[in-house]
């Protein structure tokens, strides 16, 4: 079989350390606009993973798909580094996350329109397993669609006695562009 | 030369860019706000005026320049636009220079005094658009999280991912990129009281949860103060505007109750299949 | 000169992946236990930055160290996956900013006087959240107003190395437009 193409490779790569969350075969699709198949993305990364072999940090996959990670045999190193900063969820996170507790109950529909870009599972699935948010009833239109609210935990890790003192918005617009386009 | 004006479109006219202004001075009146809105301030202003004409900041045609910047204050008024102080200030200063050059000066005075009277405006002026140019300047860099991202490997040292943390202000944040991404521009609107009646709309959605009738008088804690009761009330209203839950009375003045729309439909659907 | 010991330069890579910030070459030298120049450092961060020439992704020198960063030619592959990106800033906060970069330390009130409106507290705030600029002194007059300067995020966030490297303001003269006609 031919090797992949050079340029699609840099271009897994690099998605694949820019995004703070495991990259899967489908996400990966998503990076081009040319339809390629799943079969060409699996390859391209085996590949990506034997040409990172013998380095410190290598391309493993994990439960949702793939990751670069430091090699075990390198932490010993790091560990000499200031204590690693805590993780930050990604935009798409952050954003739906911001929805939920400002227009309580939502259904993923109305989070959707609101960002105006598509809301994955992976995202709202997320913020469910962490306790911020959870289903609290069904909207009666097609499909049935689950309202989401934020939860007494959320409030609690963040510190709030209740939502009243979620920081206010009404000034933000002037912050801003709006974007342009379609 | 890189002005701004000549590559950003100097406003948004119902989702439409504008990048030419008006040449003389009417503007429709519904554009007019949105108009003002793409200047920064009277600074911003005048020195369209300049600029829109070719003329010589240095040498500023004072009367052109005052009888222009008043016009501009006379629209606004008509529009009964709230008029910044700022705007107003301005006035006042153009007048005063306007009138001040029109004084004769006395000519052993004006040998070793030299000062035009324009002098401070003009150096306001070239300051200001200095400022603008950079800020332009420093908007075409590539900025993080915009135009690149950082690369990074994960660091998993305990096999346990620490959670991230959240905070406020990282709330705040992500509705940024909401509004700036939002068609219709209501969606920051946020007030604390939409919060509180949201608040409450969640939580009698959780109370109404397992699908029974209550009565509208449960929903209401007797030790509710009273701008919590019209909170609460105001929560059962928009529940039932949007459709989430019904309210029934078999006759007047008998018990209201309140149940979740959808819960009748799960249950037929259950003992229906 | 030799070539730097390739094990050395897998370290460095890990590393630099791995924190979640630029590194300087005194953070880099303590991720050794045997003393390191500074010197073997720098050549070795130069090695791997021709390593990265053509990639994806490059590592670049910011006022605060080097760290790993996306192309920005390669955004727009990235952007088909997550759509969401920072939003782009309004002309009243850039100028703000620029008079903060340009002229710091200055005031609000010497940002008012430039621009020639109020500054709104939303507009610095967002600035000190971005981790942007902060307050780093007082001014000796009355009200003791805050003293703002630009942070080295600012300069790590645009991708710069030092304040000299901001786009040199326009020379005031340059700045007027020569009469044309009439």
């Amino acid at each position: 079989m031919p090797p992949v193409a050079k340029h699609l490779k840099l271009v897994l790569e690099a998605a694949l350390f820019a995004a703070q969350e495991p990259l899967s075969a489908f996400d990966l699709k998503k990076l081009f606009e040319d339809e390629i198949s799943v079969e060409t993305i699996r390859r391209a990364v085996d590949e990506l993973k034997s040409d990172w072999q013998d380095r410190g940090v290598e391309l493993v996959q994990l439960a949702s798909g793939w990751r670069f990670r430091v090699r075990p045999e390198f932490m010993g190193h790091l560990e000499r580094l200031n204590p690693e900063k805590a993780p930050r969820y990604s935009r798409a996170v952050m954003e739906t996350l911001a929805i939920i507790a400002y227009r309580q109950p939502v259904t993923r529909g109305d989070i959707e329109q609101i960002r105006g870009v598509s809301v994955s599972t992976t995202v709202i699935k997320a913020l469910e397993q962490r306790g911020w948010v959870d289903v609290i009833g069904f909207k009666e239109v097609p499909g049935r669609p689950g309202l989401y609210a934020t939860t007494r935990k959320f409030l609690d890790d963040l510190g709030l006695a209740s939502l009243k003192e979620l920081p206010p918005l009404e000034e933000l617009g002037q912050l801003v562009i709006p974007e342009m386009g379609e | 030369m890189n002005h701004p004006e000549a590559l950003q479109p100097v406003a948004q006219i119902y989702g439409e860019p504008v990048v030419d202004l008006p040449q003389d001075l009417y503007i429709p009146p519904d554009a007019l706000r949105v108009f003002l809105e793409a200047f920064e301030g009277p600074l911003d202003l005048l020195l369209y005026l300049i600029r829109r004409q070719n003329l010589n900041v240095l040498d500023i045609p004072m009367a052109r320049i005052t009888a222009q910047y008043m016009e501009y204050i006379d629209l606004m008024q008509h529009n009964r636009l709230e008029l910044a102080a700022e705007y107003l200030l301005m006035a006042a200063v153009l007048i005063e220079i306007k009138s001040r050059m029109l004084l004769p000066r006395p000519a052993e005075i004006a040998v070793d005094d030299g000062t035009d009277p324009r002098a401070e405006l003009v150096r306001r002026l070239l300051e200001y658009e200095q400022i603008k140019l950079a800020a332009f300047n420093l908007d075409q860099l590539p900025q993080a999280e915009r135009d690149f991202a950082w690369a990074a490997a994960l660091l998993d040292k305990s096999g346990v991912l620490p959670l991230p943390d959240v905070s406020l202000d990282d709330l705040r944040a992500a509705w940024l990129g909401i509004v700036a991404r939002a068609k219709v521009n209501t969606h920051h609107k946020v007030t604390r009281e939409q919060l509180s009646v949201r608040e409450h709309m969640a939580r009698i959605l959780r109370l109404l949860a397992d699908g029974r009738f209550v009565e509208l008088r449960e929903l209401f804690d007797e030790q509710f103060t009273r701008p919590v009761l019209v909170v609460s009330f105001l929560a059962v209203l928009e529940l039932v505007k949007e459709s989430l839950v019904s309210l029934t009375q078999e006759r007047a003045f008998a018990p209201i109750y309140v149940r979740l729309n959808y819960a009748a439909r799960s249950e037929t659907s259950e003992t229906g299949a």
